[in-house]
C-alpha cells in the first residue's frame, strides 16, 4: 500500500480523505484509470470526441491589437471556441468515456455557475449515460439558463437547498450520492481537485491544451514562451496548460481571483486568492492550500468569476508554486473587467470572466518584463455566459 | 473511563451498548450539558460528540443542519474542549469531527486536548486508515482510540488492515449512504458483521432510529449500535428536548439490551 | 457592359436593382472582388483568419445516437463551433478583409436577430474598421443581449424606429446610409442575397463550408454524401455547403421555414418559404422568388428562428430550384422544436433553431428513402440564443 | 401632356421648372385629389405621383411614412391609376414608384396604364439603365418617359449611357443620402449640373424645401427643381394641407422664376 499512496500525492499534498465507502471506488477508478490511460484504443476514441465532437484543437491565436495594447506578444489559446463554450468538455469527455468503459450506469456531479455541469451533460448524452448534477439552489435561480441547457440535454439538474445553497453544498450533496451509489455511479469531478486519482486525471485529460500549444507555438514561432498564464479556479485549466510545459524553460502563471481586496474575516474572504494566501489544509478528499480560519473552518470565497468562486485548489498548484515552479497571483474583479472589455474591444473576442483575470494579469504585468517577449494567455472560455454579470456592473 | 473497559463491563452484563451521537454546540454550548446529561440518563453507554465543521460531506441533511446551528451558537474546537472538560461523566466520550479541524490544530495537540478533557476516543470519516498513520501515532502516545470506520464496499485488503490498527471499537457503516434516518434496516448489514472478524467490539450506525432496529441489530451479532439522526432530530424540533432524548434513549438501550437475553 | 450584366446574373434572377447613387460602389466591390478573390496574398490572409479566429475547419461529426433515431447515417457539420456561434463569420471575415484591401474606413450592416451584427463586429474588431449595425427598435428590445455583445466589441448599434421597427427596415435604413457615405463606407450584407456581387460574393466566402466537407467525407467514408440538407433564410450556410457539391451527385435540399402554416394573407406569410412559394420579384436589389402580395407589395414572412424570417432568398438558390438541381422544401416550427430537442438529448448539441429545421427535414424524410444512405446537415449555429424561445414554448 | 413640351413652354418663358411629389392616397385616395389641385394651384408645372411600395429603400423617414400612411390607406396600383384618371390635369404627371411593383404588374401593362391614365414619364429609383431595357421598350411603345437618375458618384460611363437613354428629364441627386429636407445645397450639386452635359432638361432633388434654395439651383443652371419631402411634411402635420400645399408651391415657384430672371 505504501508504493501506491506514494503516487496519490504531489508532495505532501493530494491523498484521498474520504470515506471509508468510497476507498473502493477510488481504487476502482484508480485502476481503471491506469489501465486505459495509455491503451490505444482508448485514446483513439478519446481524441476521436475530442476532434469531432469537441472541434479540437482550438486555435492559437496571434491577438495583434492586444499586443499592441499592452507591450508584450500575446497568443491566446481559444478554448472558447471548444463545445460549450469552455475548456470543461475536456474533462468531461475524457471521464464520461472512462464511465462508459467501467461500465457505469450513471453519471453525477456538482456544478456551480453550470460550466462544469453542461460539460457533464453533452458528454453524458454523446455517451448515452444517465447525467444528474447537483446544484445549490440559489445557483440554479441565479443560472437559469444552464440549469435549462442541461435540461434539455436529458440532464436532472438537482437543487440542493442545504447549507448556503451554492456550490460547497453541491460538492457535498454529490459526495453523499457517491457515498450511496457507489457501485454504478461515477462521480465526475469538475477540476484538478479531490481525492486521488481525480486531480492526476483530470490534469492529464487537460493537458490536451498544453499539447496542442507546444506544437501551435513551435510552427508560429520556432520556440516555446516565456510565460504561460492561466487563470486558476480549481486550476484545470492551468494544470492542462502548464503541464507539458512543467520540465521546458516557460514561466506558469497562475492567477486567482483577487474578488474586492485581499481581506479576511472569521468567515468569509473577499477573494478566492487560495494559492497567495491559503493554509495547509484538507478539503473535499484533498490535502491542498485552503481559505480557512484559524479553527480549520472554511471560509466562504468570493470572485465576480463564479468558476474561479472556491477555497481550495489543486494539490498539484500547491506543490508547484511551494517548490516555485509556478507563480501564484491574482487579479481583482475590478482588473478582470478591464481586461474583459480590452479583449472584446480589440480582439472581437468576449472571453469568459474566469480568464479575464488571466488577462488582466497580463495587462498589469507586461510593462514589468516579468512575462518575457511572448506570452501564452489561456482563454479557458467564452463569456456569453458572462454578459448579465458585466451588464449590472456597468450601472 | 476507556471504550474497551465499557464494552467489557457490557459483555459482562450480556448489552448491547447504545453509543449516541449529538452534535456539540447544538444549538448552544450550554444546551450540548443538558442534552448529554438527558441522554446518560436515558442510559447511553457511550456518548459521540460531533466537533462542528464547516464541510460534512460524510453527513446527511439532519446532522449537517445541526453542525449548522451549532456553529451559528459559537461552537468553536476551543469552546468544545472546555465544554467536554466540564462535563465530568463516567461514561466514555468520543470525539467525531472531520480531519481539517484536527490537521489545523495540530495532531499532537489534538490528541493531548482530547486525553486532558476526558475523551476516550476519535471517529473522523473523511481519514482512511491510508492517511492515517501521523494521526494514529498521537492517538497512541495519548491513549485515545483511533475508531476506524468500515463500511459494506470495504474490500477484503482493506478490511484487514483497518482491523490490525483500530482500537476501541469498529465503527460499521450500515449501508451506502450517508447518515440519516431510515425506516428499514439493510440485508447488508447482517452481511457486514459477519465479515467483521475481531475481537475488537463492533457498533453499527447510519439510520437507526428505534429500539427494534437496534435490537435487530444487536441480535444479528453487533456489539453495540450507534445512533445519531434520530437524537439530532429532536433538538432541531427544539421541543420537550431533554425528556424526548432520554425517552428515546432508553427505548433504544432497551432494545439493545432485549435483543442478546 | 452587356458582358458585365451577364455574369450579374443566374439565369433571370440576380442583378443589380439599386439606386443609380449605389452603382459605382457595387462596381467597385465587383472590381475589387474579382482582383481579390483568387489572389494568393488575400486568401493567405483569410485562411489564417478562418483558422486562427474563427477556430476552422469545423468538425464533421457523426452523430451515432441521431442516426439510430431517424434510420439514416447523419453527419453534421459543425458551424455551431464557429467562433460567435454561426457559419456567419466566415462571411464577415471575408467582406471585412476585402474592405480592408480596398481601404474603407467604415462597415455597415444590418442585423434581425442580431447574429450578423455579432459576426461583423467581431470582424470590424479584428480588423480595427469601425462598424455600425442597424437594427429594428423592436429587435434591440428582443435581442438584448446581442446589443450588448455588439456593443461590447465597440460595434455602435442603431435603432432603427420606422416602419416596422424589425429587419426589413434596418435593411432599409442600412441601404440609406450607404447611398449617403458610399465612398467610405463597406456594406456588408449577411447572406447570399442583395445586388450583385453580394450573392456571389457570400457564396464564395461561405463555400468554406462544403469544400471541408468534400475532405471531411471522403476521409470517413471514401465517397460523397447521398445528400445535403440546410436550412435557409437568405440561403448563405446553405449555398456554402452546397456549392461545392453542384457538380457532384448528390442531392441538395434546402429546408426554409414552414412556420405555423402554409398560409398567407394579402399582408402576411404565417411562414417564410420564398423557394416553396414566392413568385419571380424584384426585392433588396436582386431578382428573386419574393413572398409577395399579387400587387407586388412584400409580406410580412414568420418563423419561430429569426434568422429564417425573411421574404425573400438569394438569386442562385432560386434559379437552382428552376432547374431543379436543388429542392426545395420545409419545416413547420413544431417540427423545428421536436428535432431541436433531439438533438439536445441524443447528441449533447444544442443547434439553432434554424439548423433544427434541416435536422426536422430529416426527421420526417428519412423513412422516404429520399435522402439515401448518408446525409450531411449543416448545423450552421448554435442555440444557445434560442433557449429563452424554446423556454417559451414549453409553457 | 409631354414632359418635354412642358420644358420648352417654361424655357419659353424663362422659368424654372417646379416638380411636385406627394404620395398617391397619403393619407386616402380622395385627398390626393385635393392636394394635387392645391398644388396645381400654386403653381407646380409637373406633378410626381408615388405608387406606395412596402421597402421604399431610396427613400428618406419622411416619404417612408407617407408611404406607410398610403398604405394603410388602401392604396393599390388599381385605384393609384383609376386615381390619376380622375384628375384630368393639364400639366405633365410623373409615377414614381419601385421596381417590384412594375414587374408585379406586368412591364407592358404597367406602361399602358399609365398612357391610359394619362400618365407621361416613370421614376424607378431601384433600377439602373442595366436592368431597364425591357421597361425602357415598354414605355417606347406608349411614349412614355423613362427617367434616369444620376448621382454624384456616377462615373463618366455611366453617365453617357445614362444621358443617352434617358427622355423626359434627368433627375439629377443633389447628394449622396435619400430623400429628405436638408437646410443647405451641397456644393457638389453645382458641380454635377455642370458635368450633365445634354439637351434632355435637367432637374434637380433631394433636399430642397424653400424658394430660396429652388433659386439657387436653377441659377446653377438646372432646368428645375423637385420637391417632395417638404410637401409630404405638411400633410404629415395635417394641419391646414391645402392651403399650405399650395403656398409652399407658390414659393418654391417664384423662387425658380426668380432665379433665370
Ligand atoms: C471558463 C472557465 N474558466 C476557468 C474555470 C475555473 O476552473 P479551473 O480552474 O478548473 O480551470 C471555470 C470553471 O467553471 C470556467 O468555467
Ligand atoms: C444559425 C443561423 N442559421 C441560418 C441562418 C439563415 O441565414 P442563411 O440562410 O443566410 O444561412 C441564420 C441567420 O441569421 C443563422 O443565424
Amino acid at each position: 500500500m505504501a508504493n501506491k499512496l506514494e503516487s496519490t500525492k504531489f508532495g505532501k499534498y493530494g491523498g484521498q480523505f474520504v470515506p471509508e465507502v468510497l476507498m473502493p471506488a477510488l481504487e476502482e477508478l484508480t485502476e481503471y484509470y491506469e489501465k486505459f490511460k495509455d491503451d490505444a484504443i482508448f485514446n483513439e476514441e478519446l481524441d476521436y470526441y475530442l476532434r469531432d465532437f469537441a472541434g479540437r484543437p482550438s486555435p492559437l491565436y496571434f491577438a495583434k491589437r492586444l499586443s499592441k495594447e499592452y507591450g508584450v506578444k500575446i497568443y491566446l489559446k481559444r478554448e472558447d471556441l471548444v463545445h460549450g463554450g469552455a475548456h470543461k468538455l475536456n474533462n468531461t469527455l475524457g471521464q464520461g468515456l472512462l464511465a462508459k468503459y467501467m461500465g457505469k450506469k450513471r453519471i453525477i456531479a456538482e456544478t456551480g455557475a453550470g460550466q462544469h455541469g453542461t460539460a457533464c451533460a453533452m458528454a453524458g448524452a454523446t455517451f448515452g449515460i444517465n447525467t444528474e448534477v447537483y446544484m445549490g439552489a440559489k445557483d440554479t435561480v441565479r443560472q437559469r439558463m444552464n440549469v435549462y441547457r442541461m435540461e434539455l440535454m436529458g440532464t436532472k439538474v438537482i437543487p440542493v437547498k442545504s447549507g448556503s445553497q451554492t456550490l460547497k453544498d453541491a460538492i457535498n450533496e454529490a459526495m453523499r450520492d457517491w457515498v450511496a451509489n457507489v457501485e454504478t455511479t461515477h462521480y465526475m469531478i469538475g477540476s484538478v481537485v479531490g481525492p486521488h486519482p481525480f486531480p492526476t486525471m483530470v490534469r492529464d485529460f487537460q493537458s490536451v491544451i498544453g499539447k496542442e500549444v507546444r506544437t501551435q507555438i513551435m510552427e508560429k514561432e520556432g520556440r516555446f514562451p516565456d510565460s504561460i498564464v492561466a487563470c486558476t479556479g480549481g486550476g484545470s485549466n492551468a494544470m492542462g496548460i502548464f503541464y507539458p510545459f512543467i520540465e521546458e524553460d516557460v514561466d506558469l502563471f497562475a492567477v486567482e481571483a483577487g474578488g474586492s481586496g485581499m481581506k479576511t474575516t472569521d468567515k468569509e474572504a473577499l477573494h478566492s486568492a487560495t494559492l497567495c494566501t491559503g493554509e495547509d489544509g484538507v478539503l473535499h478528499g484533498m490535502r491542498t492550500k485552503v481559505l480557512q480560519n484559524k479553527y480549520g473552518q472554511i471560509l466562504e470565497s468570493s470572485s465576480i468569476a463564479a468558476g474561479l468562486d472556491y477555497a481550495g485548489v489543486g494539490p498539484e498548484l500547491a506543490y508547484l508554486a511551494d517548490i516555485g515552479r509556478l507563480k501564484p497571483c491574482n487579479s481583482m474583479d475590478s482588473e478582470a473587467l478591464l481586461a474583459f472589455h480590452d479583449l472584446c474591444r480589440l480582439e472581437g473576442i468576449i472571453p469568459a470572466l474566469e480568464s479575464s483575470h488571466a488577462v488582466a494579469y497580463v495587462r498589469k504585468a507586461a510593462a514589468t518584463g516579468e512575462l518575457g517577449d511572448i506570452v501564452v494567455i489561456n482563454i479557458s472560455g467564452r463569456g456569453d455566459k458572462d454578459l448579465q454579470t458585466v451588464m449590472g456592473m456597468r450601472k | 473511563m476507556r471504550i474497551s473497559e465499557k464494552f467489557r463491563q457490557l459483555k459482562g452484563r450480556k448489552e448491547g451498548a447504545l453509543i449516541a451521537y449529538i452534535c456539540a454546540g447544538d444549538p448552544t454550548p450550554a444546551a450540548t450539558k443538558e442534552y448529554v446529561t438527558a441522554l446518560v440518563r436515558g442510559g447511553v453507554d457511550i456518548i459521540e460528540l460531533g466537533l462542528p465543521f464547516s464541510d460534512p460531506v460524510a453527513d446527511g441533511p439532519t446532522i449537517q443542519a445541526g453542525i449548522q446551528r451549532a456553529l451559528e451558537g459559537g461552537m468553536t474546537p476551543d469552546i468544545f474542549f472546555r465544554t467536554i472538560n466540564s462535563l465530568k461523566l463516567h461514561i466514555p466520550i468520543v470525539v467525531m469531527t472531520y480531519y481539517n479541524l484536527i490537521f489545523k490544530r495540530g495532531l499532537e495537540k489534538f490528541a493531548k486536548d482530547c486525553a486532558a478533557s476526558g475523551i476516550s476516543g476519535i471517529i473522523v470519516p473523511d481519514l482512511p486508515p491510508e492517511e492515517s498513520d501521523e494521526l494514529l501515532q498521537a492517538c497512541k502516545e495519548n491513549d485515545i482510540d483511533l475508531i476506524y470506520l468500515v463500511a459494506p464496499t470495504t474490500t477484503k485488503e482493506r478490511m484487514d488492515r483497518i482491523l490490525a490498527e483500530g482500537t476501541g471499537f469498529i465503527y460499521l457503516v450500515a449501508r451506502l449512504g450517508v447518515t440519516g434516518v431510515r425506516s428499514d434496516v439493510a440485508a447488508s448489514t447482517g452481511e457486514l458483521i459477519k465479515r467483521v472478524k475481531t475481537n475488537t467490539p463492533k457498533a453499527v450506525g447510519f439510520g437507526i432510529s428505534n429500539g427494534q432496529q437496534a435490537a435487530r441489530i444487536i441480535r444479528a451479532g453487533a456489539d453495540g449500535v450507534i445512533v445519531g439522526s434520530a437524537f439530532v432530530d429532536i433538538i432541531a424540533k427544539g421541543e420537550d428536548v431533554a425528556a424526548r432524548l432520554e425517552a428515546l434513549a432508553r427505548e433504544l438501550k432497551e432494545g439493545a439490551e432485549v435483543a442478546i437475553n
